[in-house]
C-alpha cells in the first residue's frame, strides 16, 4: 500500500471515479489548467478533457445550480469551492434548489460540492471557516467530514456514488500533513457511520474532521495520566452515526463534544440532544463542549491558536470531567 | 402573421391557448370557492409565451417553467388535473400535496420544477444544457425569466456562464411590465431586457409576446441556432401581467388604462381572429374545440375535486433518493 | 392601551423609530405603494416619502450589501425580506459581510433584516420555513424572534436601535392570530432577555416564536391533570439568556426543547448542550426535545399538521416527562 | 496625456505610483524572508488605476479598495506600515492581527474594508451611496471589480440596484486579463466589461489602466457626473496583472509574450517617461521622490518588523459593537 496524503487520497478517489463512470465530472474556478487552488484536479484536465474538467467563471451559484441541472440530467457533478468559505454564495442553490428537490418532487439530485475548510494556517476569516453545520440543518444533504488519508478516498467515492447531494468538507490542515497507507484499489467508506479512532474507557471523546487527530493528541498524553479516552470520529455529521454515539457514551459514562466549529449552534449541541436524550441514565457527569468561541477566525498566529481548540484544551477538560 | 405551421398545428396552438386559459379560469374559480390552498397565480394574458415556446421545442427538450408558465406544462402533456390537484393540495397531485402550484415536474419528460427563489432556475437550465452538451445529446434546455427575476444575481450567473460554456439554453424572458407591485422601471435603468444577454454576448431578439407565431416561430429558430451549437439564445417577449400578482391581489397600483389598452391586444382573441379572418379555423371547429375544453376541464375539476388529501404520513417521505 | 395585532405592533414599532430618528429607513421589494405582501409597511411611503421607504428590485444580496453599506455610513437601515425563506439570497452578505465587520475592522452596523417566517399557513417548502438556526450559528449577529404583540413592539425597536446586525423573524401564523393590549406609547424589550410566559414547577418547556402559544396551550391543558409546566419564551435566540434557562430547568429539575424548526441541528441541540454542561446536577431526567421533523415544510393540511409540533405533542411528551 | 494637473499634483501622483510599487516589493520582500503570514496579492502594473481612481477623489468621498488596490489606500492616507503590518498579522497592524492584507478600514477615512467574497463590495458601496443621496450630502462611493468579480450575482445586484436608485456609485472595472488563473475568455464571452454597465443603463467608459492620467480624468469626469445626481457611473480599466495571483503562484499559464509586451507598457515607467519628457519633473526631484520613498519603506518597515505578535487573548474581541 503506498503512503498517501490526505489530498492525494481524495485526487485519487474522484479520479477512479471518474475513471469508472463517465457521468462523473468536474467544475469549478481554476480546477482546469492550473489543477485547482490546492491541486485537488492536478492532471484531470490532461487525463479526462475539457467537458469533463470544467472551468467556469467566479460564480458560485452557477457552479452549484449547474451542477443540479446536469445531476437532474442523469449526470453525477463534482463541484470545487475553491474554498468552503464561499459556498455561502451559492448558498441557496445548495438548501433550497438541491436538497429539498428530492422530497418535493422525486428525482435524485447525485451531485458533490467538496473543497478546502478549516482552520490553523493563518487564512484569516475568509479562508479558515467550518462552515458544515449550515448544512447539518438541512434536511435533504448529506454532509462529510473525513479526518483520514483512508477514509477521504473512501468516502469521496461514497460521496460521488451516493444519489443525493453530499457536501464534502476537506480540512486543508490535513491535507499535506497526513500521510498514511491507502490501498489503491477501490474500496468505499459508507455515509452515515461513524469509526472508534481510539478505544477507550473513562470519555468518549465525540469529534470529526482535524479534530479527530486533537482528540488523538490529548489521548495519547492522559493516557500516561491514567485517563482512557475513548475517540469518536463521525466522518458523516448528516445523517450521523447515533448508534456509535450512544454505544461510546454508555461505555465511558462521559463525554467531551469536541469540534473546530464556533460553539453556539455547532455540532456539539445536536450531540448534546441526543445524548441527554438517549443516554441521560448513563451519564455520570455533564457533557461537556470544547469549541471554538463564537467569532469569526482571527488571522494573526496567537489569536488563532487562542481561538483553536487544542490537544491541552481538550486534556484539560478530560481532566476536570474524569475528576467530576 | 405567416406561418408553415399546418392546419392541425394551427388547431393545436389554439387549443392549448384556450386551455391554459381555462385552467387558470378553473383555478380561480376553485380559489374563489375556497377550495385552492394557498394562492393562484394566473398567465392570463401570457399565455402565447408558455404555449408557443413549448410548441416550439422537441419532445427530447428540456423546460423550465416558472408559476405563469402553466401553458407550457400542459404543452408538455400535463392535464388540467394535474393543475387542479396540486392547487388543491390533493394526494394525487404530482407531487401528492408535498408542494404547491406549477412546483412539479418529471424528468423523463424533460419538465424540471421550478422554486420560489427566482433566478435560481437558470442555472438549473444551464446545468441540463450542460449535460446535454457533455453527452453529445442534441437537445435544449429552456429557461423562463421575468422581468422580476432578471435582477436576481443568480440569473446573471446562470447567463453568463451559459454565454462562456456554449451552452443550448434559450432564455425566454416575460417582460410583463410588473414584479408583484413593482414596475420595470423601479426593477431596471434600461427599457428593454433584451439588452442583458448582449452583454453577455448572448444574441437576443425581441418578440411582441402576444403573438403567438411570433413566439413561436422565434422559439424555433433560436432553439435551432441552439442546437446547433452556437450557444445560448435571448428571446424577450414583451407582455402585460393582465391580473394580480396572485388572486389575492387586486393590483389597484396598476394604471386601469393600462389594462384596457393590454386588453384588446389579448393574445387568444387575437389569433382566433387571424385563424378564423385566414379561414383556418371555421366557427364550428372553434366549437368543437370548446366543447372539447368544456369537456376536459369539467372531468378533471371532478376528478381533483374527488381526490382526497393526502394522508399525514405523507409528510414522512425520506428526503434522500 | 389599544387592543392591537402582532403585525400592527410591530408596524408601530417601526414607525415610532422613523418618526424619533431620521436615520431610519426601509428598503425591501413592494414595501411603498403596496405596503409590503404583509403589509407591515402600509402608509409609510406616504407618510415618510420614497427616500425612507425603497422599493427594490428582486435583489436579497443588493438589498442586504445596501443596508450594510448606509449602515456604516450612519443610518439605520430596516430591511424586509418578503419572506424570510429569500434570506439565503442575500446569506453571504449577511454571514460574511454584515456579522464579521466589527470584529474584523471596527464599526458598527446598526441595521434590522426583519420579515415573515414560519409555517401553519400552508405556504409550502418555500414560504414556511424557520430559518433562525443558520444565524444563531453566526458570531456577529443578533437573532431575535417574538412571539407576542407586546414583546413584537418593544423588540422590533430595541433591534433597530441596536448598533449590530439583527436578523428579526415575525410568524406570519401571528401576524393577525395575535390581538392583545398594546402600550401607543414608547417602550424597548431588551435583547438578550427571556420572559416566563407561564410560571410552573414540573418541566420547564423552553421555546419561542408562535410556539409559545403551542406550549401554552399544552401547559393549559395539562395543569387539568396536575403536570405544571413553565413555559420560558427565549424572545432573542443570540444571545440567548443562558440564566434564564438555566433557572428554569433548575427549578423544574425536567426539560422540553420545543421549537418549530427542524430538529437536526436546531436550537434545542443548543439548549441541551447548556443545560447537559451547566445543569447536569438538576436533571431529573432526559433532556426532551419536541421539533418538526428533518423534512421541508410540507404543503398540503394533512402534511403539513403532521410535520408541525402541536400542543398534543408537547402534551403527551410532557406525560411521559412527568411520568418519568 | 494631457492634463490640468499642477505640477506638484503630477509629483503627488508619481509618488503614489512609485509608493504603491514600493510596498508590493518590500511586502514580497517580507514573503521571501517568511515574514508575511498567509499571501501576498500585488497590483504591479495597475497602479495607475489605484493610484489615479484615488487621487481623483473629494475627502468626504469613500472608497472600497480590493486586495490590489494598495495604492487606493495609500492615497487615502494609510501608511506602508499599516500594510507591512497587517501582511505580517501583528498587533500594531490596523485590525490588530483579526484579519490580513489590505481587508482593513476605516470609516472616518472613507475607506471600506473589503472582504474575501468577491462582488459584495459592489453592494455595499452602494448602499454607501444611499446613505449620501439620503442625507443629501454630494459625496460619490467607489467599487473596484475585477474581471472576475464581475461575474458574481452580488455585483450584478448591486449594479442594476444603483442604477435603479441612480445612486452616486463609481465602478471601476479592472480589467486584468485574469481571475487567478482564468482567462477573461473563461469568464465571459464578451470583450469589454463595459458593456455591462451600459446594460444596466449605467454610462461607461473604457479607459487605457496604463495611463495615470487617462484614469484620472477619467475618475474625475464620472464622479462629477455622479456628483450631479446622473446615476451610477462606471469606468472599463484595461489592464494586465503581471504578477501570480499571489506570490506563491508562478502564473505559468500567462503567455511570456503577453507579459514581455505589457512590460513595456508598465504605468509607472510610462507617467515618468511623459513627465521627464515634458519637464514636469527634474532628474533631481525625481532622485529626491525615491530618496523619500527609501526612507519611508525603510522606516516603516523596520518599525514593522519590531512590533510584537498581538497577545492572544486578542482574539476574545466581542463581535458585537
Ligand atoms: C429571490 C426571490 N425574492 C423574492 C421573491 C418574491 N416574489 C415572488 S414572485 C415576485 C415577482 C416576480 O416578478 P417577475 O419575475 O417579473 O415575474 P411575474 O410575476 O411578472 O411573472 C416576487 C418578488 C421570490 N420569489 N424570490
Ligand atoms: C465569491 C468568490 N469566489 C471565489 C473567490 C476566490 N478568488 C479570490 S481572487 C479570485 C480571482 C479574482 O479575479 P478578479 O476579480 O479578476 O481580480 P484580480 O485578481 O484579477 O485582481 C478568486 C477566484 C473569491 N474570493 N470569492
Ligand atoms: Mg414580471
Ligand atoms: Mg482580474
Amino acid at each position: 500500500m503506498p503512503v498517501m496524503t490526505f489530498l492525494e487520497a481524495i485526487r485519487q478517489g474522484i479520479w477512479e471515479e471518474m475513471e469508472r463512470d463517465p457521468s462523473v465530472f468536474l467544475l469549478g474556478e481554476d480546477i482546469g489548467a492550473y489543477g485547482g487552488a490546492f491541486k485537488v484536479s492536478a492532471g484531470m484536465l490532461e487525463k479526462f478533457g475539457e467537458d469533463r474538467v470544467i472551468d467556469t467563471p467566479i460564480s458560485e451559484s452557477a457552479i452549484v445550480g449547474a451542477a443540479v441541472g446536469a445531476a437532474l440530467a442523469g449526470m453525477r457533478p463534482v463541484a470545487e469551492m475553491q474554498f468552503m468559505d464561499f459556498i455561502t454564495c451559492g448558498f441557496d442553490q445548495i438548501v433550497n434548489v438541491a436538497a429539498k428537490i428530492h422530497y418535493r418532487w422525486g428525482p435524485a439530485v447525485p451531485m458533490v460540492v467538496r473543497g478546502p475548510s478549516g482552520a490553523g494556517v493563518h487564512g484569516g476569516p475568509y479562508h479558515s471557516q467550518s462552515n458544515e453545520m449550515w448544512f447539518v440543518h438541512t434536511p435533504g444533504l448529506k454532509v462529510v467530514v473525513p479526518a483520514t488519508a483512508y477514509d477521504a478516498k473512501g468516502l469521496i467515492k461514497s460521496s460521488i456514488r451516493d444519489d443525493n447531494p453530499v457536501i464534502f468538507f476537506e480540512h486543508k490542515l490535513l491535507y499535506r500533513r497526513i500521510k498514511e497507507d491507502v490501498p489503491e484499489e477501490d474500496y468505499v467508506v459508507p455515509l452515515g457511520k461513524a469509526r472508534i479512532a481510539r478505544e477507550g474507557t473513562d470519555i468518549a471523546v465525540i469529534t470529526y474532521g482535524a479534530m479527530v487527530w486533537t482528540a488523538l493528541e490529548a489521548a495519547e498524553a492522559l493516557a500516561k495520566e491514567g485517563i482512557s479516552l475513548e475517540v469518536v470520529d463521525l466522518r458523516t455529521l448528516l445523517p450521523y452515526d447515533e448508534q456509535a454515539v450512544l454505544e461510546s457514551v454508555r461505555k465511558c459514562n462521559k463525554v467531551i463534544l469536541l469540534h473546530e466549529d464556533t460553539r453556539t449552534g455547532g455540532m456539539a449541541g445536536e450531540l448534546a440532544a441526543l445524548i441527554a436524550s438517549q443516554a441521560f441514565e448513563d451519564l455520570d457527569g455533564p457533557i461537556v463542549r470544547v469549541t471554538s468561541p463564537d467569532t469569526p477566525v482571527p488571522f494573526s498566529p496567537p489569536l488563532e491558536e487562542f481561538f483553536l481548540p487544542n490537544a491541552q484544551k481538550v486534556a484539560e477538560a478530560a481532566r476536570k470531567l474524569a475528576a467530576y | 402573421m405567416a406561418t408553415t405551421l399546418t392546419r392541425r398545428q394551427l388547431h393545436d396552438l389554439y387549443y392549448f391557448l384556450r386551455l391554459n386559459r381555462r385552467v387558470d379560469e378553473q383555478l380561480t374559480n376553485f380559489y374563489r370557492q375556497g377550495k385552492v390552498v394557498g394562492g393562484v397565480y394566473s398567465g392570463t394574458g401570457q399565455e402565447a409565451i408558455s404555449v408557443g415556446t413549448a410548441y416550439a421545442l422537441e419532445p427530447e427538450d428540456f423546460v423550465g417553467p416558472m408559476i405563469r408558465n402553466v401553458g407550457t406544462l400542459l404543452v408538455r402533456g400535463y392535464k388540467p388535473r394535474d393543475l387542479f390537484l396540486q392547487y388543491m393540495a390533493r394526494k394525487d397531485g404530482p407531487t401528492g400535496g408535498r408542494d404547491a402550484n406549477t412546483h412539479f415536474g418529471d424528468v423523463g419528460r424533460g419538465v424540471i420544477a421550478p422554486i420560489s427563489m427566482l433566478g435560481e432556475g437558470v442555472n438549473v437550465m444551464a446545468g441540463i444544457a450542460l449535460a446535454a452538451r457533455l453527452r453529445k445529446e442534441k437537445r435544449v434546455a429552456v429557461t423562463y425569466v421575468g422581468d422580476g427575476a432578471m435582477s436576481t444575481g443568480p440569473c446573471h450567473e446562470g447567463m453568463n456562464f451559459a454565454a462562456v460554456q456554449k451552452l443550448p439554453l434559450l432564455i425566454i424572458a416575460e417582460n410583463n411590465g410588473w414584479a408583484y407591485s413593482t414596475p420595470t422601471e423601479k426593477q431596471m435603468a434600461v427599457r428593454d431586457l433584451a439588452v442583458r444577454g448582449k452583454a453577455y454576448g448572448i444574441p437576443a431578439v425581441i418578440v411582441d409576446g402576444n403573438d403567438i407565431l411570433k413566439v413561436y416561430q422565434a422559439t424555433r429558430a433560436a432553439a435551432a441556432r441552439a442546437r446547433q451549437g452556437r450557444g445560448p439564445q435571448m428571446i424577450e417577449c414583451k407582455t402585460m401581467r393582465m391580473k394580480g400578482h396572485a388572486e389575492h391581489d387586486a393590483a389597484n397600483y396598476v394604471p386601469k388604462k393600462t389594462l384596457e389598452e393590454w386588453k384588446k391586444k389579448d393574445p387568444i382573441l387575437r389569433f382566433e381572429k387571424y385563424l378564423t379572418s385566414k379561414r383556418l379555423m371555421t366557427a364550428k371547429e372553434k366549437a368543437q374545440i370548446e366543447a372539447r375544453l368544456d369537456e376536459e376541464i369539467r372531468a378533471d375539476a371532478e376528478f381533483a375535486e374527488a381526490s382526497p388529501f393526502p394522508p399525514p404520513e405523507g409528510a414522512a417521505r425520506s428526503v434522500w433518493a
